[in-house]
């Protein structure tokens, strides 16, 4: 059997084998729920990762799941985007499984951690689904996967403050599902097809003949966005994402904040892109009209929620706020139009999913070693524990946005790409708000390192699981500021591609 | 025009200052002597391999090599021209004096310090040995960030206000050459230094032009202290222990010059700045900064602090001897450069010795210090009568060439502000003497021990410098024998 | 105020959903674009091609049989957080309202409930079991399993039921319910076709239709199976919090 | 617009109604619980809005028995499509209320009440 011609469908199906069995393994021994999630993750990702050099965004690896062509079958379609998602949560999810292993002892009630490793490997195996679906049925049914399992995740601690951040976030949550839900419906009232190409060329279609149902695709469209930005934490809808994302055990948190959010940003790419791209022509004024209000919205998160992290004493809140303005800086990318400035959009997700993993692990580091939340209480923490207080500084050059590191490269492009559309005053706002990251981070750094009593003060690193993420995140950061030529040429491909109409 | 060569060594020059990193993870903590000679041993082997270029320098020759592509069409590169290995060469020399002087100095805290000074050596040398903008604003970024831990070393409340300060301004002119960076590479297309302007009329138009070059004198004038901008300068250089102010002084602020030299060069090119008349402008904003900050010099009580604006005002030199956009004017504002870093150098690695052995900031303390350090007061006198333009100090060649720069530009009235300089320098410098030396009760005695070695050494030589510099001006090897070829390859 | 601005929101949606609905092609027509683009084959062929006289069916679990899929890692998921949410420590005999209650449930309840479960379940069965032909399909027949179990929980209490449904089987169950998912899946790549294919190639003549038949057969009754699951843990957890002393930890 | 167009979509209208009405009721109500009643009032707007998407004046179910042919020549079979899309729908929806109730249990077992202001905060949905 041919199985390399499967590795589509194999991304998905393989991991969910994996999440299906890890509570069986629990019953007999809890240990081996870990060791079980960590083999399953490992083999996905080498079939992520194998498929490095196969994909391109014009020629998609592309599978028809029970055999069926699309539009009649639902058909998993790998393109760039896709994969580089793909890899990034295989990638990501290695790393986050080493450093629960510790850290559940700590946070979470024994007895559910066999739920907190078959959630992890839920929540992986859905974002796998989502990015690599070509089916909007589809995407939607594994969002909610990655939703309800998120919502969990969340809440797992027990703790009375974890409990009403989920709430509060399945609420916005599953609201917003529904309204992509009844988007759905609409689009697919006028186009009788679910696959994304697929009714791509049927509005396609429409807009030659002028059907007089285009103005149902384009309400579906304004649903669809409204929808996804819920989820992607994208400015004025983001309320529900400093809560949750805070109080969550650390390596949900950057779960939730490194991969999560960026599928809200994959169905936004979809949408926009994969869906309306190509009958773009019918919907000029309103697909403009949205991608201004997104670019407008981002380009005004970024400042705000600095603002907004500037103010918090919370470290995790803090860091929290930063992912709202690290959202703000790929939907501004994605909603700028311009190829540079989409290829740096996608690229941000890769440096912040670094970036942002690194912090919240180093937070969680903090957390299961003393017990501290507050910024102020991070006092020469540098001398105890230079390693994560090290990663820490090094990953805040990304999410500053600071040379040599992915965050600086991915601004770059982003704010290049503006200027080519001649959105001046996003660049000026985008700047600005850098420099407000910059305050933030700087922050927690000069707290770790230039305060309080140097003398006396001895090693007490957090174990080696917790470190090595931390460590090889922040190398990561810094490795493809450097070497981001790796990632670029594909990225421009791609966003070439999906720009083009 | 001299040949174009490829070779690994602009790297390895960049790079080493990394071994201290190295030697302070390996014995910092079981070794801290050895390691400390170490981290000296390692600043003068960046010195020695240095040198091998100078041979090409000379000839105006180039020496490349590309490292990374970033994006496409964005490289990281680096490029050893002339002038990149003029300020190299400086930063190198400066770099040994205040390393050897830190031994002494420096009593806390060593690994951290000297971790950052070897970084901040690294990045300078970055940025002077760049070949693109890009590569600039990258090390240029990275040296504003490793100074922070220099200025706050003494953890003084003052010390980290002074350098909070000094972040914002810095961050934020970070951000503003961000924007000036991409609006160049967004119009000109290419971001390298070709030792000639990129930019021109024909494919861009005036208004753009301007409002980049705005736009970059406002991202680096932070760093090179132009008048509105200079806000971090006096707190952050009092709060610095000596011998890392007589760095940020004498060379860090001029890493902004540094950056306004790249911009003048090879961004816009002589020509296109005459054509865009933006030197008058600039003339007067670094006159008013001459001025103004050497006013605001002579109120200060705070030694560090009157150094401090002094600096300020003598960097605005380099601004005006840049701006006559005349020949000789461009040797006097290079030479600049090097003949300020030694006499603030010297004049704050004095001041780091009496603060160190006497324990006293105030100007108004400084009664008989004179007889209690004579060496070291000799040392300051000179270089004081430098910073006046007394002839025989190489501040006299620097005014000098500025004078006829300007008339060779027909703006012969910039000389009174020269003039109004050396009055007010001389104003806010000789009192300091005088209340050294002549107020004193005691008598002068040279055979007092004075203070140890490794401070009084590099205090010494960079005074020495400063005469040498001023008599053997063409000697080669000297700055003026490199500016002349920078200055010819220009104009 | 804050109502007011809700209101007033909700109105502009509502104009929105409104004005969109307006366009909408108009109901109960055979020729909207709906009914001409992909479904034409389904209704024409979906029987062969499916293996299921019930189109839905056909639909469900063979075109977009990944979907299901999907479906049931959501009931799986779903169930996971309820367990690692609700259980507690303390693995005791929970009682239900119906166990407290001072009022027992009369004789004719119980008798009725006794009655009519099997049934119920019979009739669940037969719905599962019977997807293919006619109205029904595992989730439908698992809710109706699930429902039956709750009425028997309501009538007899807590421990009545647990002994006949024990708590500890609701994982491995719900395993196995994915996994025998998961294997149909599986089988059709050992046999050299693609994922989730009923039809599988090397086997001739009647025996592929009962094989397609079988394997339906087991998809189905794992959606019954977990569905039925997640409605009776969801009860069953809820019941065992029921009895908890109030003791909110406000600081 | 087309009001006669309105009436005869109106299945979509009332749809159309019950969301508003559930998002109401999400974001204004102060008891989780109905707030959770009206996220389900929203789901089964959106069920009601796909099935009747599907249906057919006098349509028969599409299931192959006698007579089917007959109806499908005369384009009169239901679209099973969305009949399956809102089977997986309820499903999810199922699903996530079922979630959403062990959180309401949790949270009422922390907070000792329902009452969403003084859970969440004045700000909140």
């Amino acid at each position: 059997m041919n199985l390399a011609a499967r590795q589509p469908v194999l991304l998905v199906a393989v991991p969910l084998v994996f999440a299906a069995t890890c509570p069986l393994w629990g019953m007999w021994k809890r240990r081996i729920c870990f060791y079980w999630a960590l083999g399953g993750m490992s083999v996905t990702a080498f079939l992520a990762w194998s498929l490095i050099g196969k994909v391109s965004q014009k020629a998609p690896l592309t599978y028809n799941v029970s055999g069926w062509r699309p539009p009649w079958g639902i058909q998993i379609r790998i393109d760039t985007v896709g994969l580089l998602l793909a890899c990034t949560i295989t990638a990501m999810s290695i790393l986050l499984l080493l450093y629960s292993y510790r850290y559940v002892e700590k946070e979470i009630p024994t007895q559910r951690i066999v739920y907190y490793y078959t959630l992890l490997l839920l929540i992986f195996t859905a974002m796998l689904g989502c990015s690599v679906t070509g089916d909007l049925f589809n995407f939607f049914v594994f969002m909610e996967i990655f939703s309800i399992t998120s919502y969990a995740l969340v809440a797992i601690s027990g703790e009375r403050r974890a409990i009403r951040a989920a709430l509060k976030y399945l609420l916005m949550g599953a609201t917003s599902s529904l309204t992509v839900l009844l988007a759905i419906s609409f689009l697919y009232s006028v186009t009788g097809s679910l696959n994304m190409v697929d009714i791509g060329q049927v509005l396609e279609r429409m807009g030659r003949t002028s059907s007089p149902y285009l103005p149902v695709a384009a309400a579906a469209m304004i649903f669809f966005i409204a929808g996804f930005c819920v989820k992607a934490a994208v400015f004025p809808v983001h309320v529900w994402l400093p809560e949750a994302h805070s109080i969550a055990p650390s390596p949900v948190s950057a779960l939730l904040s490194a991969l999560v959010i960026k599928m809200g940003v994959l169905g936004i790419i979809r949408t926009l892109f994969t869906v309306y791209g190509r009958g773009f022509s019918s919907f000029s004024e309103v697909w403009g009209a949205l991608a201004t209000v997104l670019s407008w919205a981002a380009a005004l998160s970024i400042p705000v929620a600095a603002i907004m992290a500037i103010m918090q004493t919370d470290l995790k809140v803090m860091i929290a706020y930063s992912s709202v303005v690290h959202v703000g800086y790929i939907v501004l990318g994605i909603s700028v139009l311009s190829v540079q400035g989409f290829a740096g959009g996608l690229f941000n997700i890769v440096a912040h999913a670094m970036g942002k993993g690194c912090f919240f692990l180093v937070a969680g580091i903090i957390i299961y070693k003393h017990g501290f939340r507050r910024i102020d209480d991070l006092k020469g923490l540098g001398r105890s524990m230079p390693v994560t207080a090290g990663a820490f500084a090094i990953a805040s050059l990304s999410i500053v946005g600071l040379p040599p590191s992915a965050g600086f490269i991915a601004k770059w492009n982003i704010l290049y790409g503006c200027l080519q559309q001649s959105q001046y005053i996003q660049v000026v706002l985008a700047l600005f708000g850098s420099m407000l990251s910059a305050v933030y981070c700087f922050k927690v750094v000069y707290y770790m390192f230039f305060t309080g009593s140097n003398v006396g003060a001895k090693m007490d690193e957090g174990p080696m699981t917790m470190l090595i993420p931390v460590t090889l995140l922040a190398a990561g950061t810094v490795f493809f500021g450097i070497f981001s030529a790796l990632l670029m040429p594909t990225l421009s491909n791609a966003a070439r591609v999906l720009l083009a109409r | 025009m001299g040949k174009v060569t490829s070779s690994v060594l602009p790297s390895i020059i960049v790079f080493t200052p990394w071994l201290t990193l190295l030697v302070a993870a390996l014995w910092a903590r079981s070794r801290p002597r050895t390691s400390r000679g170490l981290y000296t041993a390692i600043t003068v082997a960046t010195g020695l391999l240095i040198l091998p270029m100078y041979g090409i320098a000379l000839d105006g020759g180039v020496v490349r090599q590309h490292l990374v592509r970033v994006v496409p069409g964005i490289d990281l590169a680096f490029r050893i021209d002339t002038v990149g290995f003029y300020f190299g060469l400086l930063l190198a020399v400066l770099w040994i004096a205040a390393g050897v002087y830190s031994l002494g100095y420096i009593h806390e805290r060593h690994t951290r310090y000297y971790c950052f000074l070897a970084l901040n050596l690294s990045f300078c040398l970055g940025v002077a040995f760049s070949a693109n903008m890009f590569t600039l604003f990258i090390f240029y970024e990275l040296m504003s960030l490793a100074t922070y831990p220099l200025i706050i070393h003494e953890e003084t409340a003052l010390a980290r206000r002074a350098g909070l300060k000094y972040l914002i301004y810095s961050i934020s002119a970070g951000a503003v050459i961000l924007a000036a960076v991409l609006m160049q590479y967004f119009y000109g297309d290419t971001l390298s230094f070709l030792g000639h302007g990129t930019l021109s009329l024909a494919k861009v138009s005036k208004p753009v032009l301007l409002t980049i070059f705005s736009v970059y004198m406002l991202g680096f004038g932070v760093k090179a202290c132009i008048m509105p901008l200079h806000g971090w300068v006096p707190d952050a250089h009092p709060a610095a222990p000596a011998p890392a102010s007589a760095l940020l002084s004498g060379v860090l602020l001029k890493v902004g010059a540094f950056g306004i030299i790249r911009v003048l060069y090879d961004v816009f090119g002589i020509k296109l700045l005459r054509e865009l008349g933006v030197g008058l402008p600039m003339l007067y904003v670094a006159s008013f900064t001459i001025i103004v900050a050497s006013l605001f010099a002579i109120p200060q009580t705070d030694l560090k602090r009157r150094l401090a604006y002094s600096s300020v005002a003598q960097v605005s030199y380099i601004i005006l001897g840049l701006f006559l956009l005349s020949p000789d004017g461009a040797v006097g504002g290079l030479l600049q450069i090097a003949h300020h870093a030694f006499m603030k150098g010297t004049l704050f690695l004095c001041a780091g010795i009496i603060i160190h052995e006497t324990g006293k900031r105030d100007i108004a303390d400084m009664e008989g210090v004179g007889s209690k350090l004579p060496l070291t007061m000799m040392a300051f006198s000179i270089a004081a009568l430098a910073m006046m333009g007394t002839p025989a100090t190489c501040g006299f060649i620097t005014k000098w060439e500025l004078g006829l720069g300007a008339i060779q530009a027909h703006r012969g009235y910039f000389i009174v502000v020269l003039l109004i300089s050396a009055l007010l320098n001389a104003v806010y410098y000789l009192p300091i003497v005088y209340l050294a030396f002549f107020k004193s009760k005691e008598t002068i005695k040279f055979s007092k021990r004075e203070t140890r070695p490794s401070m009084l050494i590099p205090t010494l030589v960079c005074g020495v410098m400063v005469i040498v510099l001023g008599i053997f001006v063409t000697v080669p090897g000297l700055p003026y024998s490199l500016v002349k070829v920078v200055v010819n390859a220009v104009f | 105020m804050r109502r007011l601005l809700v209101v007033a929101a909700l109105a502009c949606l509502g104009i929105m959903l409104l004005y969109t609905i307006g366009r909408m092609p108009p109901m109960n027509s055979g020729s909207t674009p709906d009914k001409t683009h992909v479904v034409p084959r389904y209704l024409e062929h979906g029987e062969e091609e499916g293996g299921a006289p019930n189109i839905i069916t056909s639909v469900i679990l063979n075109y977009r049989g990944y979907d299901t899929m999907g479906e049931v890692t959501v009931i799986f998921s779903a169930l996971c957080a309820v367990v690692a949410l609700l259980d507690r420590e303390k693995r005791g005999r929970s009682r239900s309202a119906a166990d407290i209650s001072k009022v027992k449930s009369s004789v004719i309840v119980r008798t009725v409930v006794r009655i009519a479960v099997p049934v119920i379940i019979l009739f669940a069965v037969y719905t599962i079991l019977h997807g293919e032909t006619s109205p029904g399909g595992g989730f439908q027949g698992g809710a109706i399993v699930g429902a039956s179990i709750i009425l028997f929980t309501l009538a007899f209490g807590l421990p009545e039921s647990t002994d006949r449904m024990p708590l500890g089987a609701r994982i491995p169950m719900e395993s196995s319910a994915m996994l025998a998912f998961l294997a149909m899946g599986f089988l059709g790549l050992a046999f050299g076709v693609e994922f989730l294919t009923y039809a599988l190639p090397g086997i001739h003549g009647q025996a592929t239709e009962t094989i397609r038949m079988l394997m339906l057969m087991v998809v189905e009754i794992g959606i019954g199976v977990a569905g039925g699951i997640i409605f009776i843990s969801i009860v069953f957890a809820m019941i065992r919090e029921d009895r908890y002393e109030l003791q909110p930890d406000i600081p | 617009m087309n009001f006669s167009r309105i009436f005869h979509n109106l299945n979509y209208v009332v749809s159309a109604l019950l969301f508003l009405m559930g998002l109401y009721a999400v974001t204004v109500k102060p008891n989780i619980i109905k707030k959770l009643i009206g996220l389900n009032i929203m789901e089964t707007s959106v069920f009601l809005l796909i099935v009747s998407v599907g249906m057919v004046d006098n349509g028969v179910a599409p299931i192959v028995t006698e007579g089917y042919r007959n109806a499908l020549e005369a384009g009169r079979v239901v679209n099973p499509i969305p009949q399956a899309l809102i089977l997986t729908g309820i499903v999810v929806a199922v699903s996530t209320t079922a979630v959403a109730l062990s959180l309401c249990l949790r949270v009422h077992e922390k907070y000792g009440t329902l009452n969403a202001p003084e859970i969440l905060g004045r700000d909140v949905l």
